[in-house]
């Protein structure tokens, strides 16, 4: 019980991370799989952040306290929150340069999902063999 | 949804204060929470709620897809700007206290100050251009005419 | 067991269960909206955290930008998805398994959620904080500095005290009370410079792909 | 003056890259990107001769201390792969002028070469970096691009956006497996700086015996495995080879892959340190013991083995080069993971051997994409007689690739197979050289099709690929002859980069002096 107290965060992220590997891995539909990708790095990103958790601690942001001084802390961590933000940026990224490609994909081969879009390359590739 | 008078209404009441609030938490970022990102992204719904509800065609009246791209380019070229700026006057890149160079600790604030802005620059433009590509109709879809382009 | 982890489980059960949710829905239309409800929740889990930045970004990327994007996507793609053959892919759920469990044996040496004493918070975060990591010398600060104090300056910090309420010595002359956006803008600016062009590259890919061609150009 | 150098490398082709979005047509973009690897190739020789003269170069962005802020250092590794990467980065641009302009639509180019560049800054940035998140940053920065730039290949042939979706989705999740690394030992070490790392894992009790410290080393393993393409995680690799832009390909091959195997490098040898890496971390289990050498062994020789005869079975000429990459990458990962001097010096060196025979072989196969339209075996049919340029540059190429004699190939597996008997392990020594067999064979194929076929009497009739494409070609082809045959420069290069990845932890550490040592400024002890 101890250990669950003290590391149950960092275990609910792993699992939300393992969700989304799941969804990657089972899902055939690409939309899935994106939407899955994401899933999974949020799962890091909340790694990260309960990282950064100091007990007692507050927000990282200076602030004064009753008597007029600046509140002397704990504050939390704000280096993983840091890179998290550049993480985020970075999965947005990932995710719309994936959509961008899978309507391409839509378009060219008139589906999404994997198992069809692998039909229809062995068919073209027999279809040129012939 | 041109008709739809409430819509309308609404979002001509809601987009003034939503630019505001994005340049606040652009500029604001160093004291509360929030910053470039955050605010480029505030600033860019308001053109896509005004995009959404009076279609794309309006939105590129006023401000034509060049010009979403030209300013996304500006904006990264502001921050690498920036960084450029502290290596010719002989510094270190990203040194922003030779904006400064009297007094560098006073150049920071102005880097930080430039360099989110910079930021919420290409972040709004990104974010309203992706919003137009992916309402972008297919390639070969004929019953769509050239207009958007 | 303290409040806060009661209210953590509480909330990251709720996501856990958004999250299963999101990817075992069969329309697609299902799914971005409960990924968008995932990503806010996720947000609020983030402030429990004391995260404000980050459950702000979340909030406006995961619940916003990224639901556009889906919706705009569904357009093209239709909003369903073909029945798969197996409710349960199995040698998903072994992989995922296995590399579960390692993930968490690895957690098993980690400090306690919390610790202030974890090397994270006392090697190098300290400074960060307190915003006095100071200068390697040849800045523009040096000329001032020489003059002022022949000593070693390189890790004084190159401000003056100031006029401020806050009354602080740190390396912006005066402060930034938002940690995060200093640590994001100078001590790793870097890293936001390339975070700016990444950003810039998801616009030009868009641009390159789903743009459509104009008649007249081939 | 502080010399910016360091900088100049990743910044100058970032605002090229950027600015390169305001230029219009098809010939200004071009010229803008070529004047650009121009540049940063000159920098990156101005940095060799400086590394060589005075060992390693830092450079601290913004002036903050490299603890806390970010931090360049380059040293023998990283001018060696900077090199490659700068080189071969100005002869693809060069030969992507008609290439190019035959495949993405002509409103298109000042796009595609801003994405080219600004894959360029991921890729040298990744390598001159000494911060680990700078690393995962830039290293999206270069998938990024390279996603799209393979996704172009769409309107040539259409597999290049399955291949690409491919890409994205693996990749990223290599990428997330390096974050999840990364994650794991910034909790237990608490700082970001590469050789901080490496001390405060050095100054853990025991960090083979540290669970976090173990699952870290294992997740950036499998991380860094992907985007190296080690087998069995390579399922990207053929299809986007083979399916993107002829120009495009020629750049990834001969540098994506390389990066990753120097990232490999970095993190086994420099961060966790070698004798971690190859001693501490072996477990027994019943009467097997399972160490990273032998893993890492295990599947780089299954992967030469399997893509070779895979290689074998492609109808493809890109598709045989693409699997052939893969088993190539497998060369270079024996030679880290015989942790010897020479098997080392070989895994090196043929990092620069392969980037040249792949990418100059990759160009050939471009020009006859080029002019026939096509790739396919049986369309290769006499091409000695209709391209004899471009066929001669395959054999040669493919020589290289077999290792045959007064080939650079040659050098490298040379080097790989006294490597191997030095460590005592002829089996890999035999996978090594059954690895040219096999290369022989599929080589062979492709030089009968072109040389001994006639070409169908329907052939068109079709002229030799243009001169710009013809002599970037040859510039890669020839120079993989020309240092087979004059290999002491590179081979020195190598043997000096061999050196400093076996002793460079012991040097950060502070247990063995060296001129690449550590920076001269300490500054923990001093707290304001």
């Amino acid at each position: 019980m101890s250990l669950f107290a003290t590391h149950a965060n960092y275990w609910f992220a792993i699992l939300i991370m393992m969700i989304g590997l799941y969804g990657i891995i089972a899902k055939r539909n690409l939309i899935k799989q994106a939407i899955a990708l994401g899933i999974f790095q949020t799962g890091i990103f909340l790694f990260y952040v309960s990282m950064a958790v100091i007990n007692g601690g507050t927000v990282p942001v200076w602030f004064l306290d009753e008597a007029g001084k600046k509140y002397a802390g704990p504050y939390d961590n704000p280096l993983p929150h840091c890179l998290m933000l550049t993480a985020i940026v970075v999965s947005v990224s990932v995710f719309a340069v994936a959509i961008a490609i899978i309507v391409n994909i839509k378009h060219a081969y008139g589906t999404i999902e994997e198992d069809e879009i692998l039909n229809l390359e062995a068919e073209a590739a027999a279809g040129s063999e012939a | 949804m041109k008709e739809q008078l409430v819509l309308r209404v609404v979002a001509k009441c809601l987009i003034p204060p939503i630019l505001i609030f994005g340049c606040y938490i652009i500029t604001h970022g160093e004291l509360s929470p929030g910053g470039g990102f955050q605010g480029g992204i505030v600033l860019a719904s308001a053109f896509i709620l005004h995009a959404l509800i009076h279609g794309r065609a309006t939105l590129h009246q006023a401000f034509p897809r060049n010009l979403w791209a030209t300013i996304a380019t500006i904006g990264a070229l502001i921050f690498a700007g920036v960084g450029t700026y502290s290596l010719l006057r002989g510094g270190q890149f990203l040194d922003y206290g030779w904006i400064v160079p009297s007094h560098p600790a006073k150049g920071e604030p102005w880097g930080m100050t430039l360099v989110e802005y910079g930021v919420g620059l290409t972040v709004c433009s990104v974010m309203v251009l992706i919003y137009d590509m992916i309402s972008e109709p297919a390639e070969d879809d004929p019953t769509v005419d050239e207009d958007s382009a | 067991m303290s409040e806060q982890l009661l209210v953590d489980i509480g909330l990251l059960t709720l996501v856990t269960a958004l999250a299963i949710a999101a990817i075992e829905v069969r329309s697609l239309f299902g799914a971005a909206m409960l990924a968008g409800v995932y990503s806010l929740v996720m947000a609020l889990e983030w402030t429990t955290l004391h995260a404000i930045d980050v459950a702000f970004t979340e909030a406006a990327v995961g619940a916003g930008i990224s639901t556009v994007l889906l919706i705009g996507a569904l357009v093209h793609v239709g909003r369903d998805e073909k029945k798969p053959r197996r409710r349960v892919d199995l040698r998903g759920l072994v992989v995922v398994g296995i590399t579960g469990a390692f993930l968490v044996y690895g957690t098993l040496d980690m400090p306690a959620f919390g610790d202030p004493q974890a090397p994270v918070h006392t090697h190098r975060a300290v400074r960060l904080v307190e915003q006095q990591v100071g200068k390697l010398p040849g800045g523009p600060g040096e000329r001032h500095a020489a003059v002022e104090n022949a000593a070693d300056t390189a890790f004084e910090p190159t401000s003056v005290v100031g006029s401020d309420p806050l009354d602080l010595v740190d390396d912006f002359a005066g402060h930034v009370p938002n940690m995060v956006t200093s640590v994001l803008a100078t001590y790793r600016g870097y890293d936001t410079m390339f975070e700016t062009v990444v950003i810039l590259i998801a616009g030009m890919s868009m641009m390159l792909l789903l743009q459509r061609r104009r008649k007249d150009v081939r | 003056m502080i010399d910016q150098a360091p900088v100049l490398l990743v910044v100058v082709p970032l605002l090229a890259g950027i600015c390169c979005l305001f230029l219009r047509g098809q010939l200004l973009p071009w010229i803008w990107a070529q004047i650009t690897t121009l540049a940063v190739l000159g920098i990156a020789i101005h940095l060799l001769f400086r590394v060589l003269n005075e060992g390693a170069v830092t450079y601290a962005m913004g002036n903050w201390p490299q603890e806390w802020g970010i931090s360049y250092k380059i040293d023998a590794i990283n001018i060696f792969v900077v090199l490659i990467v700068a080189f071969i980065g100005c002869v693809t641009t060069c030969y992507a002028r008609q290439s190019i302009a035959s495949e993405i639509p002509r409103d298109r180019h000042h796009q595609f070469y801003s994405m080219w560049l600004l894959a360029l800054v991921g890729l040298l940035g990744i390598t001159v970096t000494n911060d680990v998140f700078n690393i995962y940053v830039l290293l999206e920065v270069s998938s990024l691009t390279i996603y799209t730039l393979v996704a172009m290949g769409k309107t040539r042939d259409k597999r290049a956006l399955t291949a690409a979706i491919r890409y994205v989705i693996i990749g990223s999740v290599g990428a997330s497996f390096i974050l999840v690394g990364i994650g794991y030992l910034l909790m237990v070490t608490g700082t970001l700086n590469l050789e901080d790392m490496a001390r405060a894992i050095a100054a853990l009790p025991e960090p083979e015996r540290n669970r976090t410290v173990v699952v870290a080393f294992a997740f950036l393993f499998v991380g860094l495995s992907v985007k190296m393409a080690l087998w069995p995680v390579h399922m990207w690799l053929p299809n986007a080879y083979g399916a993107a832009p002829s120009a495009v390909s020629a750049l990834i091959a001969a540098t994506a892959t390389k990066v990753g195997i120097y990232m490999a490098v970095r993190f086994l040898f420099t961060v966790f340190g070698p004798d971690f890496t190859f001693l501490s971390l072996s477990t027994t289990v019943g009467q097997f013991t399972f160490s990273c050498s032998g893993i890492l062994l295990t599947c780089a020789c299954l992967g030469v083995l399997v893509t070779g005869i895979q290689a074998m079975q492609q109808r493809e000429l890109k598709w045989i080069l693409a699997y052939s990459s893969v088993g190539q990458i497998g060369y270079m990962v024996i030679g880290l993971a015989l942790v010897n001097h020479a098997g080392l010096t070989g895994g090196i060196v043929h990092l620069l051997n392969h980037a040249l025979i792949k990418g100059g072989l990759f160009m050939a196969a471009g020009c006859v994409v080029f002019r026939l339209g096509s790739q396919r075996l049986e369309d290769l049919a006499g091409l000695s007689k209709r391209m004899p340029i471009t066929a001669a540059a395959i054999l040669v190429g493919g020589l290289g690739l077999i290792g045959f004699p007064l080939t650079a190939g040659f050098i490298s597996k040379w080097y790989l197979v006294s490597g191997a008997f030095e460590a005592g392990l002829w089996p890999v020594a035999a996978v090594l050289l059954t690895g040219s067999l096999f290369a022989l064979i599929y080589v062979w194929r492709v030089v009968e099709v072109m040389y001994f076929t006639a070409p169908p009497e329907n052939a068109v009739k079709v002229r030799e690929a243009p001169l710009s494409m013809l002599i970037c070609t040859w510039i890669l082809v020839g120079g993989s002859v020309v240092l087979g045959v004059f290999a002491q420069p590179t081979v020195a290069l190598a043997e000096h980069a061999a050196n400093q990845a076996l002793t460079g932890h012991a040097q950060i550490l502070g247990l063995r002096p060296g001129a690449s040592g550590d920076d001269p400024v300490v500054h923990d002890e001093v707290v304001p």
